[in-house]
């Protein structure tokens, strides 16, 4: 489903920081730290006109966690996928609740299963109330490859001893 | 025995709605703060039903997933398998047969008609109106019995699998589905006469829960939820897929944004469906139904993910291959979550009979909020 | 809208629904199914418990214990133990824990000898969690005396193939089996 | 085949659906009607004069006299209860196109005698940190108006507890204590939706008092007496829905639609609303304290609908058969109309139900409060 997105609007993703992996299917990769400014150009220019936070999906590499965003515009009537990298021992990735308020628990859920510290996201101050799908007091983030769960001892709470 | 009075610093009693609770359709707690019947904050507490199924997912061979995916919207399991089956076929790029795209079409819209009903049912129950409830399961029955025939299950079918379907449609299948058909249609009059034209039902849902255009778009709302907004967005008329291209049917939208829109917009739907079901049982062509899978299934590395229109919304899966007969990463992108995630901006200063008309009106499934 | 205006409206919706439930009440079909004094009618592909069918021409099970079903099976609920090698393979033991079991009939389609099917009974439901292993004597048609013919044919024929290697097994098996 | 699969023999030789047997129950229902029938006729025949001496000293008694009626009428409010529940889970099914109980006895007949058997025995429980006082006393509160107002319900000129002149105003004034006795089980209970379902109860009884007093005092003032046996006797020519229509027929459907609310029937079920409050005031109660509130309610609904037959068609006045058998007819349909629209309508919200009697039903009232004041001065007397 090729899409032809106006040279210009390209231009400006480039220019913001965003390298066109594949301009047809328009996928885009990009620093984290650069994720405010690209997201914004992809969400206010009206040639653009992403506005619709589709999917946040995270995974774990083993040296690095890729965050792929995926966001849809009904103009254009196509994705747009945003791959962003960060390093296993501190991922953290400027958050993008603001622009979109539909990110606001696809990245709750994956600072819950990945770790991964969305900084300026509004719950991100209190861990506990961060997660979303595991209990508060849960140790670890689970989808990691480095994550060991050891028998918390209470049969009914915690990490189980894995038959 | 005197009982010592607690000094309630707050006016506010916290009340928790949930996680067992009549109406909150699953393990779903709300953690809801009441000024007498109004609600200052909602808080939603989900992950009661986390069972970690994308990674039980990234630990099995490819052909074994599917069966597990019965396990997210149990509503509508087959729309869930086709969605996974679905992004298989392109990571590995594998054709589907053209009488297999019309019978996963067929098994599809009839699980939509199903999941429809059963909406129809909680919704009226939640408002009070307990006898729509047991009318709608009366059809729905109906359904059951015939997905059973061809299935062999009645909820968690696995039946269409990455390449197509299992097997061939049982002979008598078609005059049982259009007898079902005819008979089904009056059966939505009914309902319309029963709960649309009742004022009391209309009160309770006219203007309650409104979600604006710009909200429902910035949140990522999907399915009724959306087109109950005015978003004219349907993953099978914008991104068709299977056989929808080829078949006709149109897609209600209505622009009041409240619960009587979301209501509205999934009754019409189920008469679309029945559309769709006859003309796919008509001009369904002969042909196999499945094209054969290596023994050892191993598609290329790279990733993949494809866009379905589940009852609930845009139901999407994404899937990363590293070349090893398992998935690297499977993530499935539920419509219920995010419909969820709009409760605390639609519930402040509502009142606590419509935070339950509101829930029912999202129709949620918490099989696939917490996966 | 005022109060009495909604009054006056709404009434005939109110009738209209009425209307709905008395047609319910008079003329259509009750449709509970006394369940258990009535059972229900069940589909011919209904996906219940496991059988094992008996070839009486061979007077075995079909089952030769190649494990294909249970390497299929996504929750690891088969496991067997062999009978036998080469022409004349078995299983002595095949057993089912279906507390884990999906029914999702991966297991039967993976099977290339026609060995496991799935059966119309549906009442499954126990009060120990022990009761839901199935074993070969539950699972076999004909019960413990067809795993008893099964493991008899099946060591006759391993001892007439150890006693006269190279004779062909056609007609020798047969009359062996007095 | 495993042990625990084999169908036990028990359950297959018992068919009760065997035609055979289904005649058998269907003739055997119809003796049982036509026995009380008969029954009735002759009770009303029997010369009692026989036992006037007996009646004498328990009527010239005061206290025999007044014991001896309320045991009457208690018994008769219970027994009657347990028909009525019957009658409408039975009702209740057919309409949702299912059965209803089916396997206790003819048609679930001992059903219901079943459940307040179970009821009886079930472990009474009383929340740790529930105010005790108010929750033990809840059921009772809400029970003894019933009782009382059942005194004053006239079945036939002399089956009747009291014939007490303002008869009409005590009932009116009785009936608001049950709102009392919601509340005490809503606060005792300590819990937060009982709290919210008694709060309900009480706005809801309390503000459709008003429009349900001026509907009878409509009838009141037609009638002249407030005597609810007078008030059948003036209906011996035509009944009042007939004779003074302009002003009965809307009064008559205001006070049905009151009498829903009184009764906390669906539309207006809000205090024990299953999906909002678990279920409202009686959540935490169990045992005999539940098959109190249980019992309240559908003695509740016999008693309006009672009242309503008695006001608007003619009491226990009929042709053949004799009047209690009348009462009782007229009375069951009214409380079947009542069931009918419980099943059918969904459930108001709370300001739409408070907004719905004080913008609607209290101003309706007061125009035919008025209506019966003209009509009796210019066109009837």
């Amino acid at each position: 489903m090729g899409v032809t997105v106006a040279a210009d609007a390209l231009a400006a993703l480039r220019e913001a920081g965003a390298e066109v992996v594949d301009q047809t299917t328009l996928r885009l990769r990009v620093a984290p730290h650069l994720m405010p400014a690209v997201c914004s150009v992809l969400h206010d220019r009206p040639d653009l006109g992403f506005t619709y936070p589709a999917d946040l999906c995270a995974t774990d590499l083993g040296d690095t966690i890729v965050l792929w965003y995926r966001f849809w515009s009904p103009g254009l009537n196509c994705d747009v996928t945003v791959s962003v990298g960060t390093p296993t021992s501190a991922p953290s990735v400027p958050t993008v609740t603001s622009i979109w308020p539909g990110m606001n628990w696809h990245e709750r859920e994956c600072f819950d299963l990945y770790g991964v510290v969305f900084d300026g996201h509004p719950l991100i101050a209190d861990p506990a109330r961060m997660r979303i799908l595991l209990p508060e007091d849960w140790v670890g983030h689970p989808f990691r490859k480095d994550y060991r769960p050891e028998f918390s001892g209470d049969p009914l709470h915690g990490p189980q001893a894995t038959n | 025995m005197a009982t010592e009075v607690v000094e309630l610093n707050s006016p506010n009693m916290t009340v928790n709605l949930g996680p067992q609770h009549p109406s909150t359709h699953g393990v779903l707690r709300l953690v809801v703060e009441l000024d007498g019947e109004y609600v200052q904050s909602c808080e939603p507490v989900i992950g009661y039903l986390h069972r970690g199924l994308e990674r039980m997912l990234a630990a099995r061979p490819y052909r074994q997933l599917v069966p597990f995916t019965d396990r997210l919207d149990y509503l509508a399991s087959l729309n869930c398998n086709l969605a996974i089956s679905q992004t298989i076929e392109r990571l590995a790029s594998i054709e589907v047969p053209e009488r297999a795209q019309y019978i996963r079409v067929l098994l599809c819209e009839l699980n939509r008609i199903a999941s429809h009903l059963v909406f129809l049912g909680t919704f009226a129950s939640d408002l009070g109106a307990t006898t729509a409830f047991l009318y709608a399961f009366r059809e729905r029955e109906r359904i059951l019995d015939l997905l059973e025939s061809v299935t062999g299950a009645r909820l968690t079918y696995n039946w269409i699998r990455p390449g197509g379907v299992p097997a061939d449609l049982p002979e008598g299948f078609a005059e049982a589905t259009r007898a079902f058909i005819a008979g089904f249609l009056p059966e939505i009059r009914d309902y319309e006469r029963l709960l649309t034209g009742n004022p009391i039902f209309r009160a309770r849902c006219d203007g309650v829960g409104v979600i604006s255009r710009e909200d429902a778009l910035a949140y990522g709302a999907s399915g009724p939820v959306a087109r109950g907004s005015g978003l004219d967005f349907d993953l099978r008329r914008t991104e068709p897929y299977d056989a929808y291209d080829r078949l006709e049917f149109d897609v209600p939208v209505f622009t009041q944004g409240d619960c009587m829109a979301r209501y509205k917009v999934r009754v019409e739907e189920m008469r679309q469906s029945a559309r769709i079901v006859e003309q796919s049982l008509r001009d369904m062509p002969q042909g196999d139904v499945a094209t054969k899978l290596p023994k050892v299934f191993r598609p290329p590395v790279g990733d993949a993910y494809s866009r379905t229109e589940s009852p609930r919304g845009e139901l999407s899966v994404y899937m990363r291959s590293d070349g090893s007969p398992n998935p690297e990463r499977v993530h499935v992108r539920a419509p219920s979550f995010v419909h969820l995630s709009m409760l605390p901006m639609l519930l402040r200063g509502v009142k606590l009979a419509d935070v339950i008309a509101i829930l029912g009106s999202l129709d949620t499934v918490l099989g696939e909020v917490d996966r | 809208m005022s109060a009495l205006g909604a009054f006056g409206a709404g009434f005939a919706g109110v009738f209209r629904g009425l209307a709905v439930t008395l047609t319910n009440l008079l003329m259509k079909r009750k449709v509970t199914l006394q369940y258990p004094y009535v059972r229900p009618a069940v589909a011919p592909r209904y996906r219940g418990l496991f059988y094992l069918p008996f070839d009486d021409g061979a007077d075995r099970l079909r089952c030769v214990g190649c494990t294909l079903c249970a390497q299929a099976c996504p929750t690891k609920v088969i496991s067997m133990k062999k009978l036998g090698a080469g022409k004349h393979a078995g299983v002595s033991e095949f057993t089912m824990d279906l507390g884990r079991c999906m029914f999702c009939n991966l297991c039967i389609e993976a099977c290339p000898f026609d060995a496991i099917h799935m059966g119309s009974e549906f009442e499954l439901a126990s009060d120990n969690r022990a009761v839901s292993v199935f074993r070969i004597t539950d699972l076999a048609v004909g019960g413990a005396d067809a795993v008893k013919r099964n493991n008899g044919t099946i060591s006759a024929a391993l001892e007439s193939e150890r006693k006269a290697p190279n004779v062909s097994f056609g007609s020798a098996a047969k009359e062996d089996k007095s | 085949m495993k042990a625990h699969l084999q169908r036990t023999e028990v359950y297959d030789a018992w068919t009760p659906e065997s035609r055979a047997s289904r005649l058998g129950q269907a003739a055997a229902g119809t003796v049982i009607v036509v026995m009380l029938l008969a029954a009735s006729v002759g009770v009303s025949r029997i010369p009692w004069a026989v036992a006037d001496p007996i009646r004498k000293i328990i009527g010239e008694h005061p206290v025999l006299n007044a014991f001896a009626k309320s045991f009457l009428v208690a018994n008769f409010v219970t027994l009657h209860v347990l028909c009525l529940i019957w009658w409408e889970r039975k009702f209740a099914g057919w309409l949702q196109a299912r059965l209803g109980p089916k396997h206790v006895g003819w048609n679930g007949a001992v059903q219901t005698a079943a459940d307040a058997l179970k009821l009886l025995v079930k472990e009474d429980i009383i929340p740790g940190k529930a105010d005790s006082a108010l929750f033990v006393v809840a059921p009772f509160l809400v029970f003894m108006p019933t009782l009382l107002t059942f005194m004053l319900l006239p079945f036939s000129a002399a089956w009747v507890g009291y014939d007490f002149a303002l008869a009409a105003l005590l009932v009116l004034a009785v009936t608001t204590n049950v709102s009392l006795g919601i509340l005490a089980a809503g606060w005792g209970a300590n819990n937060k939706y009982s709290l919210l379902g008694g709060a309900r109860a009480c706005a809801q009884v309390l503000s459709y008092e008003i429009p349900m007093a001026l509907t009878v005092l409509a009838v009141v003032t037609l009638e002249g007496t407030m005597s609810l046996v007078e008030i059948v006797h003036r209906q011996s020519a035509f009944w009042n829905i007939v004779s003074d229509a302009p002003v009965a027929v809307p009064a008559f459907v205001l006070l049905f639609v009151c009498a829903l609310a009184e009764l906390n029937r669906t539309p207006f079920d809000l205090p024990e609303a299953e999906s909002e409050l678990v279920s409202g005031f009686h959540t935490e109660y169990s045992g005999m304290r539940f098959a109190f509130f249980y019992l309240a309610e559908f003695a509740n609904n016999f008693f309006m609908a009672g009242l309503m037959v008695v006001l608007f068609f003619g009491g226990w006045l009929g042709p053949w058969l004799p009047g209690p058998v009348w009462f009782a007819l007229k009375t069951l349909v009214l409380v079947t109309a009542m069931m009918w629209v419980k099943w059918t309508v969904p459930r108001f919200r709370v300001d739409q139900m408070m907004g719905f009697c004080w913008k609607g039903l209290v101003p309706a009232s007061l125009a035919v409060f008025c209506l019966a004041a003209l009509w009796s001065v210019w066109v009837a007397r």
